[in-house]
């Protein structure tokens, strides 16, 4: 059976790169990917003449170069007898991009497949982009009229998370506390001035009871891994990070069950985590770190709930006892998370594979997790209503 | 249909900020609304209820269904306060949003209407309401 | 080793759907697709239980329910261990649906999953919705400041089809003419009046020499496939068709090639071509009938030269001689082909599988090719820059 | 540099319908338009030129390349006339556009500005012409 691994990676630090219209000098997407995606190839040591897919996470419509995969094709001169495309898929779409590259690797299509994505929307105010995203927060006809925005539902899980287990609001916060003291050792992260929990907790209120620090800051960035066949990884000679197991669930509803459910049971990630841990063979017990997508303090709590990284309803006791802390019983988002690193959303979950294969290859620096030889990678859409989620191992 | 309360209907002298859509098909739960009643879309097969609306049974898929009225009773599952919103909703910012459960045993997400003194929480019994914007109706959640 | 089969379909009538915002009642694009679905499933005689993964076409931005995806897994509240995705890329936006559909299959990941797409769009006028597609004609800088448009790519193919082998326009419309002559034929065919060879050469120019008649018209349209493993296809007892082969080719350009090359030399349809025949055992001289991506006439031609349905530079000559027409040497676009069936773009190429499955399953009624055994689908994007064909074979 | 010709300028008197940008890396690119040049980038490794301009080079995936002045005269590969065209160019239809082979071995596509009576057909010789609206530089292409 083939199996995919990540040879090379490369991202721009998150921060604010889109210009307005009006400035004279404009950021151009394409001109970024293409430096990342030759810094990647080194990273990876493979010739261009070995490429042969590209998967691309859909830009957002304020990228003005459309049929961004196959324009990237072009700009790279890059023929394909494996796949050139666009993955879109909510918050997973760069999550999409990763999996359908490992996939031609899988199918035989290539030996060595382009995963990239960029995400630019910084010259958009928040009110303004925000109308869109209105627009996926349920039914567009009878959700979106009430005035839900996409992260009102991860508040509406705090509620109730903290309503039927006592957790404290305190406990919630220390989340973005622990991961502003990731992001501080992250050259990539967009936030990186260590933050106190009571600064944490004195922010403004964004959608109750969560604050400015506990849901994602707004940020550009792009990113590009270099997937290859195991057997090219081997190769290789390098360091590289296997994909040992996936799993995918999508749990038949977008935001809310019109059944009345366990909303804050995240179906999809216990799913998902549970056919990506059979398939490596391996249990929560055995990871030594996790990067989860997580756009809110409480998000991080629940999915580490569902994927067995803490017991149900201890999740943010846990977190606020250090347990997932660098040095902690299990490190989760060393990047700094979606809510430090930063989160130029639909390159947000490759942002998490190129932490992942910078710690599984030992190049992490500062925040390098010792002797981390697995890692797990969860990506969700909606209220973690699908989860895909990629266990990885680190192969010298 | 007999014990189905009627809704109270509460005006608002604005436009909707974001207006819902009207299909063929979900006319009548609109028209309906306008008048204060509730109703939503029964499968003609297997008998489950599904709101919102829709022309197909997302149980069973069957392709028949009738409308039958609900009550308008139900308890908070969770809610919450939006303080930064979409560019529509600007001018009625900080406002409140929940999940409600009806008794009918559907889940729903509408805006909810403060009572001046009581703050929500979960599990607080609530009924809904219809809010009578200038251009058309719109669901919404009350405390009991 | 797997095989993926499709074994229902269902496809709305091709014309105006879409309503302009003002109208009091509005089209709705997932009440549409939740209907398709029922009946592509009754076609297909499958239980929902079975079925495992949903890929869409992304819509058109004109489409207000975001996230269309993973909104129609809610609306049809149906759980997936297989992927829930969207896909983009160009004209080939539902063929990478279908494709990526077939890949659930071919990986074990699903029995049965749902291909679908809907393309609303005719509430924006033609200048309104180049606005857009202005974006899509090369290099968004670099081109598209000229006036560039999709289709003037095309043109300017056939102006050099005409100057190299001095093909005749008269011959180039016969390709319209014979595409209304099947679509009058089709009950899902958007224009079906029966139109002359001189009526086609008096419309007025669009993009010369290419006329009203020879280019696409607008439209809305929703289509869905039931795509199953060849072992559910066969416990099935129902006639289904069978994905014999596949080939992909992106050629590493973009409308344009910098390095001058041989532009109306189709090499991604040749090599995509290649690649499918070889993996489906069978040469271009076995097909029954064939299904062409093709917006504009010259590009039916050009294509069914790189597929090897005529030799180079005589796929218009033989176009006029009627060997492309039903009853002909080799029948290509039976359903009226882009220009009479329609073009509801990110639709149009699932409308080319429904063809094929009504043809090869003997449905297709009073255009039906007699015997048909083996159909190609080919979808292209850019100026057939890429190429995704596949093989299709009846099995009863 | 030498035995390169200066390009035509031609003005034309409104705003660009489609207005390009500007990149701190193509900046070098329209400023030499707007006074006539034509240049490009060179591979630093493999020598090989890219049209448009591009910061890595496509045939070699290096990332250092040079500005180099192109010799703006070809080819015409291809051609048509656009009489239907998107709402920001309605004032200029119709139009020609073209594919032009530069004799350097690149080929570029760009708008075409005709000559009266004579018509365009493939293979005929051109030069580029930079077309000053008021906004900025375009470049195109004349019979010669
Ligand atoms: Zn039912
Ligand atoms: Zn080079």
């Amino acid at each position: 059976m083939r199996r995919a691994a990540i040879l090379g990676t490369a991202a721009v630090p998150v921060r604010k790169y889109q210009r307005k219209a009006s400035e004279p000098i404009q950021t151009v997407e394409h001109e970024m990917i293409a430096r990342l995606v030759v810094e990647a190839m080194q990273d990876a040591q493979v010739e261009k003449s070995e490429v042969n897919a590209i998967v691309c996470a859909h830009p957002r419509p304020y990228t003005k170069q459309k049929y961004f995969s196959t324009f990237m094709a072009h700009y790279l001169r890059l023929p394909c007898s494996g796949v050139v495309m666009e993955t879109m898929g909510n918050g997973m779409t760069a999550a999409l991009a990763f999996d359908k590259a490992c996939d031609e690797i899988l199918l035989g299509r290539a030996e060595v497949a382009l995963a990239f994505g960029v995400n630019m929307e910084m010259s958009v105010t928040s009110a303004e982009h925000m109308k869109d995203s209105v627009r996926a927060t349920g039914d567009v006809d009878f959700h979106s009229p009430s005035g839900l925005i996409p992260i009102s539902w991860y508040a509406m899980d705090a509620v109730r998370y903290m309503h039927e287990y006592g957790a404290t609001r305190a406990q919630l916060a220390s989340v973005a506390v622990k991961n502003r003291a990731h992001a501080a050792l992250n050259p990539l992260a967009q936030y990186r001035a260590p933050i106190t929990l009571d600064e944490v907790l004195a922010q403004r209120p964004i959608v109750e009871p969560l604050g400015l620090y506990e849901v994602p800051p707004r940020g550009d960035g792009a990113a590009c891994l270099v997937i290859v066949s195991e057997a090219r990884a081997k190769a290789s000679g390098l360091p590289y990070v296997l994909v040992r197991g996936r799993g995918f669930f999508h749990e038949g509803a977008h935001q809310i069950s019109e059944v009345p459910n366990d909303m804050i049971r995240f179906v999809a990630a216990e799913t998902a985590g549970r056919l990506a841990y059979e398939a490596a063979g391996i249990g929560p017990g055995d990871l030594d770190l996790a990067e989860l997508y997580a756009p809110c303090t409480i998000v991080e709590v629940l999915a580490g709930e569902a994927l067995g990284l803490a017991p149900r309803g201890q999740g943010a006791a846990a977190a606020a006892a250090g347990e997932t802390r660098l040095g902690g019983r299990i490190p989760i988002s060393t990047s700094g998370g979606l809510t430090s690193r930063g989160h130029p959303s639909y390159a947000t979950p490759l942002y998490g594979m190129v932490e992942l294969a910078e710690q599984l290859r030992g190049r992490a620096g500062a925040r390098q997790v010792e002797d981390a030889e697995l890692g797990l990678s969860s990506n969700e859409l909606g209220n973690y209503n699908a989860a895909l989620v990629h266990v990885l191992e680190a192969r010298r | 249909m007999s014990g189905i309360e009627e809704m109270e209907r509460i005006d608002v002298d604005r436009v909707r900020s974001y207006p819902p859509r009207t299909s063929e098909f979900t006319q009548p739960f609109w028209e309906a609304l306008a008048a204060g009643r509730l109703q939503t879309t029964r499968c003609a097969a297997c008998g489950a209820l599904s709101f919102p609306p829709k022309p197909v049974c997302p149980h069973c898929w069957h392709g028949e269904v009738r409308w039958t009225p609900l009550q308008p009773l139900g308890r908070l599952y969770s809610w919450t306060r939006v303080h930064a919103g979409p560019e529509m909703f600007a001018a009625e910012l900080p406002y409140e949003v929940g999940i409600v459960d009806l008794d009918a045993g559907l889940r729903l997400a509408l805006r909810l209407v403060a009572v001046p003194g009581r703050e929500f929480a979960p599990d607080m019994p609530v009924r809904l309401v219809v809010l009578r914007f200038r251009d058309g109706p719109l669901l919404a959640a009350m405390l009991r």
